[in-house]
């Protein structure tokens, strides 16, 4: 099991945004979390990714305790994410975004960085390369050189997955990767997500877009007022009375 | 204390405008004694080096987001550790120089490791209340050591080196101001090195978007005490060339108004670049020197000078020229 | 070492500590609407002692009416500075920081070329001395300390109950939100710039009687201020209040045990151990 | 030189720019160009600019008399002053500054004692004389030969001082010193404590507060605690020193009060309010409206009001003295020749706005640099200043 929620819980001062989570998200797949706004799925990526810690419960990936460990941590082992305001190093390129969030992989020390050696040299030079590489996938090569803060929306998205990507992660964890993308985009993503799974990785993701969501997800959690009210595949998920009552109780499903 | 986004010359690509740019700095600082050997610009200039030293490696750890209001804390406790390695042990300056950086650095270790623990303004202030303490300390504490309010008197010039059978002197103005263009370039050479390498890339980064940094699996602890102890390092290399240039160590000489001034000198200049803080320190120190003739106005003139220029380059002298280059593009654009 | 002194140690460190707070208040005030430090925050203050000493000891207007004025015209001062510079550096802390600095150059140069380098003294509004158990307080110190104590419920109630001192506080929470709830940015931020200036030319009348007026005078309080509001968290009115009584106390009984430098050290000190224990203050938010 | 200086012009056009016109505005005249240094803005600027005015009162009387003459040539004299903000660094490059730039040979004034030994790393070695009224122990003494001290310091004044407190009041026998934390405070309370152990006085407090301070509410308690019989406001300025005598009465201190090294005593009879003023004694200030001064005194008090609507205090009297005095050695000289200078001064005593005034201190500094006049002790009165008694130096009684 890559990643396991065991009771996991987190209050704010009075309110209580997660409540005794438990959940297991299986190796390469799709698995879906979603619910009303305000259900608390934004904080669950939070407590997993490390940016604030859970008041109980722990987490554990791939049979390792990782809550309490810092984020830089938690990523180190293996899971990386988004944000849902898509977050990027704005006075940056595209592949100079690409590069930081590939210095895991490929850091060179202060030294050598300092002293630099053809070997720093090489490393630098396969880095840009990989890089690259990952910008075709995306459909980004084109726009490398191109400031991260004036590209269209659409452009960022697709960056801000490429430097999830270029991390090395094997768990994604994508906080509304189709917002505000155009119908033929979200198939884009799809088949992107879809690859993804194809290569072994584990993606999980929230998501506002029904339609994407029961397309393209294996499992799917559906959290309300941070309570785990139902998990199973989508077709289930779509069956559950529980699911329905918690959406048409707050507002319409999907956008 | 969020630094202001600078249109920063993306780091980690082309080597050509760094080497370029340290070609110029070296070239301007050799040229300088060819053409005038007066001791007031030659002093002046001297300063303006170290000043440089220091400004550069303040925008290292400006570069991480954290505007350290201890930097010239280092620079004293590199000053008094020379001066004191020197009087009171009796090394000769050359390996008192080491080891005053060295122990600047060591001392930035848990200072640093302390003061990053807070963010923002916090950080801002927290490192303000270090510097207080360092200086106090100077001030009022082992008044025998550190000579207390009456300052370190008579603190001896760099020693003579042997020199392919001559001995190298540094006691005339000329001779100072080939030592400290000495060491500012070797810095600047590291310092733009680092820049422009990952780390560079990186320490950045943090500026824009710590948590995503962090997030992407960055130790932004670890950069930030990096960028925090490389600094000190430096400081401590001018702290002790400090000491035994002027020959005299006051503990107002690393208080709030020196460091206040420092930062001045890096955020006129522009904290986007590794270049900004050399136009700041370069064009503010020559306009501070003018405004002497203006006697009980000079303060005054200073102050006006700081806002307007503020306002109209808020992203530094160094982003300037780009920015009116754009402008005018934008005009041609919009020409049929 | 007797309880008397221990206790009157203890009160003069508290003595002027609420004119400290009423600096800080507007300097954290400032500091959540605008994002930015105000350095020459000193030089308002300053400004207040200057207009106290024109208007009271000069004119001889009634102390509290001059009090009043010194607020008003200081207030305005600080809306005319955050009208003409501030407003373009909202949320850019950095060079807000420099042309404050700026600013502050400015406002000392200028108050020592038009009143002069030496300090101006302020006669004393209310003399005498009150005695009780064997400790000792000036009527003066008193009556400041009641004042600053006034008029800090009096930001209090502002911010809480009043139209403008809402949207200040909605401003201080999250600027955009608020403007999107059709909260006038531009006025919230003259207004706030403007309160917070005053709030330290209030404490500079309040204290030109205690401690006479310079053109340097603004120094000190700000340091206290920055102290204040670290210990205290940023944008915490209960915080400053607190932080103001710590660092009394601090200084108060310090200067019993140790020389005066080791206190100012001690009070520092104080500001590092807080935020270690807490990065954003006693009543910072997470 | 002409050529590299237009080449330099190129590169720092705007430094040579300004240095030209200095060079050019002199040309037609013989001028002599004399520096002054001092903190002129921030929280010591009244040392600063007191230093200055005194340099300019007497320039310009020097000027209107037709210049100064010496030897065969008659001088107009410049005053080039600037500010170093008290600040150590700061003050060596205004110091380069003047020596090298404006060719200045003399530096008359100076203060704020960290800034004098950086100065002097400057002006010794290029035999530049360089006169202060920085109270720095350090600042004189053989190896620095080119520089003096014009005013009255604290190891001439205490023990002259206290003698006189302990022939007149003998009731007094505990003393309480404070002084601001820097050179100038912890030598003159060295120099009250020794002077006071001397004379067989208790040291009640031998106490230092940082400069800035305005409460001084935590350490009077302290210090009287200790029941003095008299506060020495030793080395404090006189905003400074105000406030803790008005604070000690407060307090309800109603001993003796003493000033050593007292400054403007108008400025802190002011700051500390008539009542808490009166009685103060001090051997080192001086009354510009007293009818003990000389009438010259006098009329450059009134002077000095007129033009800068401040009353002076004993450092800008101090350094119109030594105006006077270090041109007045260049006429004895006639030369401008430092060393030539150096040793006229040293010769025979001057009349001065001081009365006598003759230069010695070899047995405290190892060297005679030490300005000496007699001693003024002054008590406040009813809110007056008024002069009680005259002390002389060893060094005048001969």
């Amino acid at each position: 099991m890559p990643l396991e929620l065991r009771s996991v819980g987190r209050r704010f001062g009075g309110l209580q945004a997660v409540a005794d989570l438990s959940m297991t998200v299986a190796p390469s797949t799709i698995h879906g979390l979603i619910g009303p706004n305000g259900a608390g799925k934004s904080t669950v990526f939070n407590l997993i990714t490390g940016v604030i810690p859970l008041t109980s419960g722990a987490v554990f990936f791939k049979g390792e305790r990782i809550s309490g460990l810092r984020p830089a941590e938690i990523c180190r082992l293996g899971i990386a994410r988004t944000f849902q305001a898509t977050t990027l190093f704005r006075e940056y390129t595209v592949l100079q975004n690409v590069l930081v969030a590939a210095h895991l992989l490929s850091a060179p020390g202060l030294g050598s960085a300092l002293l630099w050696s053809s070997r720093y040299r090489e490393r630098e030079r396969r880095a840009r390369e990989r890089g690259l590489a990952l910008l075709q996938t995306l459909h980004l090569a084109g726009l490398a050189d191109q400031v991260a803060g004036t590209l269209p929306h659409r452009d960022q998205k697709a960056l801000a997955l490429a430097m999830v990507l270029a991390t090395g992660a094997e768990l994604v964890i994508l906080d509304e990767p189709m917002a505000g993308l155009a119908a033929q985009e979200k198939a884009e993503t799809t088949s992107v997500l879809q690859r993804l799974r194809e290569q072994g990785l584990t993606v999980l993701l929230v998501e506002h877009d029904m339609k994407a969501v029961m397309g393209v997800c294996d499992t799917v959690t559906v959290l309300d007022h941070g309570l785990r009210i139902a998990e199973g595949t989508p077709r289930e998920i779509q069956a559950n009375p529980a699911v329905i009552e918690a959406y048409l109780g707050v507002e319409e499903p999907g956008a | 204390m969020e630094p202001s986004r600078g249109l920063s010359a993306p780091p980690g690509r082309a080597l050509g405008a760094p080497i370029a740019g340290l070609a110029l700095l070296a070239a301007g600082v050799v040229a300088l004694p060819q053409l005038t050997r007066d001791s007031y610009y030659l002093d002046v200039a001297t300063t303006i080096l170290m000043n440089l030293a220091l400004t550069m490696s303040l925008r290292l750890q400006v570069s991480t987001g954290q505007l350290n209001m201890a930097h010239i804390s280092f620079m004293g406790i590199g000053a008094y550790a020379s001066a004191l390695l020197v009087t009171r042990v009796g090394i000769s300056f050359w390996a008192a120089l080491p080891i005053a950086a060295v122990v600047a650095a060591l001392l930035a270790f848990p200072i640093g490791g302390l003061a990053l623990r807070v963010t923002g303004p916090y950080y801002f202030l927290i490192t303000f209340a270090f510097s207080e303490v360092v200086r106090l300390f100077f001030n009022n504490f082992f008044v025998d050591l550190f000579g207390g309010p009456s300052g370190l008197v008579g603190i001896p010039k760099p020693s003579a080196l042997p020199w392919f059978g001559r001995a190298l002197t540094f006691t005339t103005k000329l001779e100072l101001y080939t030592l400290m263009a000495a060491l500012l370039l070797v810095t600047a050479a590291v310092l733009v090195r680092l820049e422009h390498s990952r780390f560079g890339l990186v320490a950045s980064a943090i500026r824009q978007g710590d948590l995503l940094a962090e997030t992407l699996g960055v130790n932004v602890f670890r950069y930030k005490l990096t960028a925090y102890v490389v600094g000190s390092l430096v400081a401590g290399v001018a702290g002790a060339f400090f000491a035994h240039s002027h020959q005299v160590l006051h503990s107002s000489d690393f208080g709030l108004e020196p460091m206040v001034l420092l930062v001045v000198f890096t955020v006129i200049g522009g904290t986007g670049s590794v270049w900004g803080p050399v136009a700041g320190t370069v064009l503010m120190t020559i306009a501070g020197e003018l405004l002497r003739e203006l006697h009980h106005y000079e303060s005054l003139v200073f102050g006006v000078v700081l806002i307007l220029t503020m306002l109209w380059a808020p992203d530094g002298l160094v982003a300037l020229p780009g920015k009116l280059a754009r402008r005018r593009r934008v005009g041609v654009s919009l020409a049929p | 070492m007797s309880i008397d002194l221990l206790v009157q140690a203890l009160l003069n460190g508290f003595g002027l500590a609420m004119v400290y707070v009423l600096v800080a208040l507007g300097l954290t005030l400032i500091f959540s609407i605008l994002e930015i430090i105000n350095f020459a925050h000193g030089e308002f203050y300053m400004l207040g002692g200057y207009v106290t000493y024109y208007v009271f000891a000069v004119f001889g207007v009634n102390y509290f009416a001059t009090l009043g004025f010194a607020i008003l015209a200081v207030g305005l001062a600080g809306v005319v500075a955050e009208r003409l510079i501030f407003r373009y550096l909202r949320g850019k802390t950095l060079n807000a920081f420099i042309v404050s600095l700026g600013l502050l150059w400015v406002m000392q140069a200028s108050a020592q070329l038009s009143f002069g380098v030496l300090d101006k003294p302020v006669p004393s509004a209310f003399s005498g001395i009150v005695r009780a158990f064997g400790l000792v307080i000036s009527v003066e110190r008193l009556v400041v300390s009641l004042s600053a104590i006034v008029l800090i419920a009096a930001l209090y109630l502002f911010l809480r109950w009043s139209r403008p001192g809402r949207a200040m506080r909605a401003v201080a929470q999250d600027a955009d939100a608020a403007a999107l709830q059709g909260v006038d940015i531009e006025l919230v931020s003259a207004l706030g710039f403007g309160i917070g200036c005053a709030l330290a030319g209030g404490a500079g009348g309040l204290l030109a009687p205690v401690f006479a007026v310079s053109p340097a005078m603004g120094a000190l309080p700000v340091v206290k201020a920055f102290i204040i509001i670290i210990i205290g968290g940023m944008g915490s009115l209960p915080g400053a209040v607190v932080g103001g009584l710590l660092l009394g106390s601090v200084e108060g009984l310090g200067s019993l045990f140790m020389g005066s430098a080791a206190v100012n050290v001690l009070g520092f000190l104080v500001v590092i151990l807080v935020l270690l224990v807490r990065p954003r203050g006693l009543f910072g938010g997470a | 030189m002409r050529i590299r200086a237009s080449i330099a012009a190129v590169v720092i056009a705007p430094l040579a720019a300004v240095v030209g016109t200095v060079v050019m505005g002199g040309a037609q005249d013989k001028t002599l160009s004399i520096g002054v240094l001092g903190p002129l803005s921030g929280g010591a600027a009244s040392y600063g600019v007191e230093l200055v005015r005194g340099a300019e009162m007497k320039a310009d009387e020097i000027n209107k008399a037709g210049g100064l003459k010496v030897g065969a040539d008659t001088y107009r004299i410049k005053l080039v002053s600037y500010d170093h903000k008290a600040l150590a660094a700061d003050a060596a490059t205004a110091a380069n500054k003047l020596v090298f730039q404006d060719k200045v040979k003399y530096i008359i004034g100076n203060a704020v004692g960290a800034t004098c030994n950086a100065v002097q790393t400057v002006t010794e070695p290029e035999k530049v004389l360089f006169s202060f009224v920085c109270w720095g122990t350090n600042n004189l003494g053989p190896d620095k030969p080119h520089s003096f001290r014009v005013m009255l310091s604290q190891w001439e004044v205490a023990e002259p001082f206290y003698r006189w407190v302990k022939e007149k009041h003998p009731q007094i026998k505990r003393v309480a010193a404070i002084s601001p934390n820097d050179t100038s405070g912890k030598d003159t309370n060295t120099a009250v404590v020794k002077a006071l152990k001397a004379l067989g006085f208790e040291v009640a407090a031998d106490e230092y507060y940082e400069r800035g301070t305005k409460d001084f509410y935590p350490i009077l308690t302290k210090i009287l605690a200790a029941k003095p019989d008299m506060l020495d406001v030793a080395a404090a300025p006189a905003g400074e020193g105000g406030l803790i005598l008005k604070q000690a009465r407060e307090l309800g201190f109603k001993g003796a009060k003493g000033w050593t090294a007292g400054t403007n005593p108008f400025t802190i009879i002011g700051v500390a309010g008539k009542d808490a003023a009166e009685g103060v004694w001090s051997p080192a200030n001086i009354n510009v409206r007293s009818d003990f001064v000389s009438a010259t005194v006098r009329r450059f008090g009134a002077e000095y009001e007129k033009r800068y609507n401040e009353v002076p205090g004993v450092i800008a009297v101090a350094n119109y003295a030594a105006f006077d005095v270090i041109t007045k050695a260049m006429q004895e000289a006639r030369s401008l020749d430092t060393d030539k200078v150096l040793a006229a001064l040293t010769q025979k005593p001057f009349e001065t706005v001081w009365g006598r005034l003759v230069i010695g201190g070899k047995e405290t500094y190892g060297i005679d640099r030490q300005f000496l006049y007699p001693v003024v002790i002054s008590e406040v009165r009813d809110g007056k200043v008024v002069d009680i008694a005259q002390v002389l130096p060893t060094a005048l009684k001969k």
